[in-house]
């Protein structure tokens, strides 16, 4: 185990290009396809960006007096940011310490705890509404996450995130362990059916009702770049353990890996997009009940794992 | 607005009291055929998000505090108001009934052009129609997009400037408001002018033979065999009674009419 | 005449929605390309000023009031004011016409900032009263319009040439002198209904 | 005629108080009554043995000062035989109100259904229902003034005098919560407002205040527009069902004319009424994908109604929607040889587009889970308060006046009525796909059988002070219009009534119990159209009993604005 943090300038460079850049793209590349998909045109890939430049460029209302109703927004972004730094680009790991799952877990959770706290810093019901589904879905998707990465780090043996991938073995466990990571990932995202709380049709946008301008801009960055997060811990975990052998043999390793990595996501984002437009929303008890169900069985995987599979 | 905001308008859908017409051509625009989000348009659940609004309806007394505070809602920037559809406009069809919120009272031509959505917001774009059909509206909003022009100008004609010539037909101007009013029991308000023009061509040509009767005759039925819908068929044939005995009848009565009375 | 002439029907049976798509994505192209509206469209109203007589049919069928009639009685002049920002596209206007001045164009691209863009004047002269030298209701034209309608015979069997030439008043006036020649009145002449704005149109 | 026997026991048992009988048409009966027995014989007729779909229509409210120097009110009932055995008829009973008190004993303390009604008369016209459930003031705009009551005839068609804002507010039950939807929320096309107490996401008790549409349009109709300009605003009553209501309000006219009009017009009234209906139900197909985030089904609803449903209409007619196509006597297009064969191509094409849709919608699971056993609506709240249409066949009530009353070509064509029991939203969601596929059939069937002749009969002066009914069957229940004419083509007394004003006071028995997340869709599952309901009047109704409410600040709203960061 490894006592101390190390620091990689590159992987924060990298990682902040990436976390900075990434997200509205992939977001443009989803409402293309399912654009696509509903016989339309869509919009122009790089709408996003457009969307979230003219947000950060008009002021902000601000309906409450409550001050944590503009610092939630931010709060989401650095935690985004923060759990993106946490994970490996290719050899490079921005920030890396033992037990740095623990912190990841939490920061990410993070992201859901300040959109929650945005919500309840207004009046309006329908935030109010918004942030309870939110807490549910956190309350009910966090421990399959956290069942799925404590599975991952049990059998690798190391509570570092960046170091799991390299020393995972292969077993009956740590595929059902992956297909938890999977489900948990894109529940977690809110993606449909599983964006409950930002229901428009139920509850006019749910968290994000009272949000406009700048501070609408930052929140929706934020709820992107956690999106690009959960997948790029789903493409590093499926990527690495694959390809162990060159992701530590130097520079040109490295970038290969990169690549492989960024590949997977930006594959899988119209997938997810593809079964986005294909699905509809659950309710919210729906939810929940289908995420006990599979809390449940996460449990049985971990003994299935404790036993040694 | 900066050039991102062309790029990138949020719209908020209110209704002030409207048919549903043009709320559903809205929506309507919305669908696969014309896809405004190809323009970066999106409809939003809450004005907050909205930098454009979209009102339909002729406001109603009930609406209007309700727009007003969606509009108070919505970031001060850009805020732009566009009103679909004639009630929207210009109070449409309910202009003056008594739910209907106005102002001021008007009166004379004020009572007659104003109305809608300007009496309680700044308008910046109108689109007229009942309800318009969504390429209507998506033309408003490229204007607003600054991708095209606005086409209408204001026109006035004075009947010095504008040469006037009473259209001549081949029949009698009184015979012919006869048969085009008739024409609507057969065939609508829709056709009946062009089936009337063919007809006319014949009865002209006919009127010019010897034997006008039998000559109109055979040229509507030259017209039958060659004329492949029904109902043009018909209305021909119609036409044809209707013509002559409207002629007979003006003979036998108004004739007779005319001669008692200058006795 | 044109020398091919195709027929009503089949102009109407050729139209095709200009840039209709078919398989993936079906969006057209407008408002990047221009499209057209089918020929049975309603679009937005427009009176021809050649043809039109201001005699105020459409105005009195116009059932949302977008079709107005503006009297200058000092001036002898009558507007027909057509107001599409109201315009409920109902196609009365164009039944009503008795000219065919008043047709529902194709035009569909109607989106203006300014409102008066929109509206349409068609101005007419008033004739003069041949006896008292008042402005008549009757627009030139309508009065012209009215010696075509009317059977020759039947004009000058009721000395109509003069009649139209006359303002409501001296019309009245005369028509009681008539009939008050003939022993045919009944009543207060002025309590007879107002004449129908066509004249004697039968 | 059997009719009459089933009567004769109804005239017997209340000799009393009938004081005439009128047959406005052969299928509707008008009896002169004294208010005394009024709630007893609409309760008597309702629940009729015989007839066991019978239902409470509406209630007319007519100034007559001038005709009879009284007020009058009039309950209409449907009295339909589910069997199908005998000949289905309209009652109307019309009982004189005294001109400086107008009273009345209330219906609707027998009749949920007479609820709305009851409250409309005394707001627009000052009745007093005695004995009402509910006796508060609700009038049209929340700045109404006291004691003006539009629909007098003393009141000017445009005059809309300025009053104090009211405010009567209710407080929300103890320990629950309020979540306010609309009246400017996404699942609401238009305006209305729903209160929802609820407990967590349980929905415990529901308020409902509308009347933001409410426009006047019968007032301007009596005032300043003639008999046949009305066709235009009665087609903007709604923008969906516009043709419906055009229809109804002609066959009013036409039957107090007493003509019958061309086949040739009955028949392209009613294929336009049937592609209205098509158009109309995969709209709201795809909003309910919408609502439960399903975009793809929403999207799909939505192109195979714009490209072949749309554009016919706009071939056919020459607009999208209010097609302007009525006239009294007749219709006023022609279908052409072209147009015919327009319509059978285009139905092919929607055929088999609607079945995909119908493979979709039921392939989806999350839409199914979302949509069964919830908003249940059981068959005798459905016929207490008159539920019509789609929503009341999926609860078991077998009515639809296009078969029951034989109006227009209804009655050459063959079709079928889908009836489910489940009374839930997905019973809702099956009636309308059944009912498109049905429509396609009679619009190809119609176009077949259309005969030729003329499609337009001329009529000329209305004959003064004559009624009459005039009905179809729209997309969400029965349209009903009353006609009173006046002098110089002028109507005296226009009564409309939407499906929408029956289905919507039954809306909060559906919603309790249920979860937040699903009322928009229970809401939006009886495809309500406020505009067509509150084309006069306000509508604030709760279970059973009803409580008033005046929503003034809207929650998600009324926040100050405007302070830049």
């Amino acid at each position: 185990m490894m006592k101390t943090m190390s620091i990689s300038v590159l992987g924060i460079i990298v990682g902040v290009v990436l976390v900075a850049i990434l997200p509205p793209f992939l977001d443009g590349i989803a409402r293309k396809v399912k654009a696509r998909i509903q016989y339309r045109v869509g919009p122009p890939i790089l709408q996003t960006y457009y969307d979230l430049q003219k947000l950060f460029g008009l002021p902000s209302l601000r309906p409450t007096e409550n001050k944590w109703f503009r610092v939630a927004p931010y709060l989401a972004l650095a935690s985004a940011f923060s759990a993106a730094f946490l994970l490996p680009y290719g050899k490079w790991v921005p920030v890396k310490f033992s037990g740095d799952i623990v912190v990841f877990f939490y920061v990410l959770a993070m992201v859901s705890v300040a959109i929650i706290i945005g919500a309840f810093s207004t009046q309006n019901a329908h935030s109010n509404i918004g942030g309870h589904r939110e807490m549910m879905m956190v309350l009910s998707v966090e421990p399959i996450l956290g069942v799925a990465l404590g599975i991952f780090a049990f059998k690798a043996g190391t509570l570092s995130l960046s170091a799991i991938p390299l020393k995972v073995p292969a077993s009956f466990s740590t595929v059902l362990a992956y297909l938890l990571l999977i489900y948990a990932a894109y529940a977690e995202s809110g993606f449909v059916p599983f964006d409950i709380a930002e229901a428009e049709t139920e509850i006019a946008g749910g968290v994000l009702v009272e949000y406009s301008g700048r501070l609408l801009g930052v929140l929706e960055y934020a709820i992107l770049a956690k999106r690009l997060v959960l997948l790029w811990l789903l493409s590093t975990f499926l990527t690495i353990p694959i390809l162990r052998g060159i992701a530590l043999t130097g520079v040109v390793g490295g970038i290969v890996v990169l690549a492989v990595q960024l590949i997977l996501v930006l594959v899988a984002y119209p997938l997810i997009a593809a079964l986005e437009a294909t699905n509809a929303r659950y309710r919210i008890d729906q939810a929940v009940a289908l995420n006990t169900r599979i809390f449940l069985l996460s449990l049985v995987v971990l003994a299935v794992a404790a036993v040694g599979w | 607005m900066g050039k991102a905001a062309l790029k990138s308008v949020w719209v908020f859908h209110v209704d002030s009291g409207s048919c549903n017409g043009c709320d559903i051509e809205v929506l309507d625009m919305l669908t696969p055929y014309y896809d405004p989000e190809r323009f970066g348009i999106k409809l939003v659940g809450t004005p907050r998000h909205a930098d454009a609004l979209l009102v339909t309806g002729p406001m109603t007394r009930q609406c209007r505090r309700g727009v007003q505070k969606v509009y108070e809602a919505m970031p001060p920037k850009p805020r732009i108001v566009v009103a679909v559809g004639s009630c929207a406009s210009s109070g449409g069809i309910f202009y003056d009934g008594y739910p209907i919120y106005r102002s001021k009272d008007r009166f004379g031509r004020d009572r007659l052009r104003s109305g809608g959505v300007e009496e309680v917001l700044p308008v910046d774009m109108y689109i007229p129609g009942c309800p318009p059909s969504p390429e209507a509206i998506l033309f408003g909003v490229a204007q607003l997009l600054g991708l095209k022009e606005k086409k209408m100008k204001g026109e006035y004609y004075t009947d010095k400037e504008t040469e006037f010539k009473l259209p001549q037909y081949p029949i009698e101007e009184r015979i012919r408001l006869s048969l085009r009013e008739s024409l609507k029991k057969v065939i609508g308000y829709f056709d009946r002018d062009r089936v009337l023009e063919d007809f006319m061509e014949i009865a002209g040509e006919a009127n010019r033979a010897e034997n006008p009767k039998e000559k109109l005759h055979a040229l509507v039925t030259g017209y039958f065999l060659q004329e492949k819908d029904s109902r043009l068929k018909f209305s021909m044939k119609f036409l044809e009674n209707e013509y002559w005995r409207l002629k007979d009848d003006y003979e036998n009565k108004y004739v007779a009419l005319v001669e008692t009375h200058v006795q | 005449m044109e020398d091919v002439k195709i027929s009503y029907t089949e102009s109407l049976i050729s139209w095709k929605r200009p840039d209709l798509r078919v398989g993936v994505p079906v969006t057209v192209k407008y408002p990047l390309v221009p499209t057209e509206k089918p020929p049975e469209y309603r679009g937005k109203p427009h009176i021809d000023p050649n043809v039109c007589i201001g005699c105020g049919a459409c105005v009195r069928a116009c059932p949302a009031d977008a079709l107005t009639a503006e009297w200058d009685l000092e001036n002898g002049l009558k507007s027909i004011v057509s107001n599409p920002a109201r315009c409920i596209r109902c196609g009365r206007c164009e039944e009503a016409c008795p000219t065919g001045a008043m047709k529902l164009t194709l035009e569909f691209e109607l989106a203006t900032p300014n409102k008066e863009d929109l509206v349409e004047v068609v101005e007419h002269h008033l004739t003069k009263c041949k006896k008292c030298g008042d402005y008549t209701e009757f627009t030139e034209r309508q009065v012209e319009k009215a010696f075509q309608i009317l059977p020759k015979e039947i004009v000058d069997a009721n000395a109509l040439g003069e009649k139209m030439q006359l303002c409501r008043e001296c019309r009245m006036e005369e028509s009681v002198k008539i009939l008050a020649a003939q022993g045919r009145i009944i009543g207060d002449p002025l309590l007879l209904p107002p004449q129908h704005a066509k004249g004697g149109e039968k | 005629m059997v009719t009459k026997e089933c009567l004769a026991e109804f005239e017997d048992k209340f000799k009393g108080e009938i004081r005439e009988k009128k047959f406005l048409t052969p299928t509707q009966i008008l009896y002169l009554v004294d208010k005394k027995d009024l709630p007893d014989m609409a309760y008597y007729l309702q629940y009729h043995p015989e007839f066991d779909e019978s239902y409470y229509v509406m209630g007319i409210g007519s100034d007559e000062r001038q005709l009879a120097g009284k007020f009058a009110y009039a309950p209409v009932i449907n009295m339909l035989d589910g069997s199908g055995k005998r000949e289905n008829f309209y009652v109307i009973l019309k009982a004189r109100l005294d001109k400086d008190n107008p009273e009345f004993p209330s219906v609707a303390q027998k009749l949920p259904a007479a609820l709305w009604a009851e409250r409309e008369v005394r707001d627009l016209l000052g009745f007093k229902p005695l004995d009402h459930p509910d006796l508060r003031r609700l009038i049209t705009p929340e700045d109404w003034p006291e004691g003006v009551y539009p629909l007098r005839k003393d009141h000017a068609y445009n005059a809309s005098p300025a009053g104090e804002l009211q405010d009567g507010y209710k407080k929300a039950p103890e320990d629950t919560s309020t979540v306010p939807i609309g009246p400017y929320h996404m699942a609401l096309d238009e305006p209305a407002h729903f209160r929802l107490f609820v407990k967590g996401e349980e929905i415990v008790d529901v308020d409902y205040r509308g009347f933001y549409s409410h426009r006047g349009i019968e007032k301007i109709g009596e005032g300043r527009l003639t008999y046949n300009q009305i066709f235009y605003i009665a087609e903007r009553i709604c923008g969906i069902c516009g043709f419906q209501h055009s229809s109804a309000y002609a066959m009013a006219v036409e039957n107090i004319a007493g003509v019958e009009i061309p086949a040739r017009a009955q028949y392209i009234r009613t294929i336009l009424l049937e592609i209205e209906r098509i158009h109309s139900h995969l709209l709201w197909a795809g909003v309910a994908c919408h609502l439960v985030g399903f975009d793809t089904g929403f999207m799909y609803a939505w192109r195979i109604r714009e490209e072949p449903v749309m554009w016919l209409a706009e071939r056919l007619t020459g607009n999208r929607k209010t097609y302007g196509m009525n006239i009294v006597g007749g219709v006023r297009r022609d279908f052409l040889d072209y147009r015919k064969t327009e319509i059978l191509d285009k139905m092919k094409q929607l055929k088999k587009d609607v079945e995909k849709l119908y493979n979709i919608a039921v392939s989806s699971d999350i839409l199914i889970k979302r949509a069964k056993d919830v908003g249940v609506l059981p068959y005798k709240v459905a016929k207490d308060y008159g539920v019509v249409g789609p929503t009341a066949r999926a609860s078991g009530r077998n009515i639809d006046v296009r078969r029951d009353h034989k109006v227009f070509a209804y009655k050459d064509v063959d079709f079928d009525v889908p009836v489910y029991k489940d009374g839930d939203v997905l019973a809702r969601l099956l009636v309308r796909l059944d009912e498109v596929l049905q429509s396609i059939s009679i619009i190809e069937q119609a176009v077949d059988q259309m005969p030729e002749g003329d499609i337009f009969t001329p009529i000329g002066k209305l004959p003064p002070y004559q009624e009459a009914l005039g009905y179809t069957e729209a997309h969400r229940g029965e349209v009903i219009h009353y006609v009173l004419t006046g002098t110089n083509n002028k109507v005296y007394r226009w009564k409309v009534r939407a499906p929408t004003y029956n289905n919507l006071a039954a809306v909060p028995e559906m919603l309790k119990g249920y979860r937040v997340a699903d009322a928009p869709l229970i809401i939006a599952s009886i495809d309500p159209c406020y505009a067509c309901t509150e084309r006069v009047q306000i509508v604030d109704v709760k279970t059973g009993k009803v409580k008033a409410l005046n929503e003034a600040e809207f929650n998600d709203l009324s926040i100050k604005a405007s302070e830049e960061l």
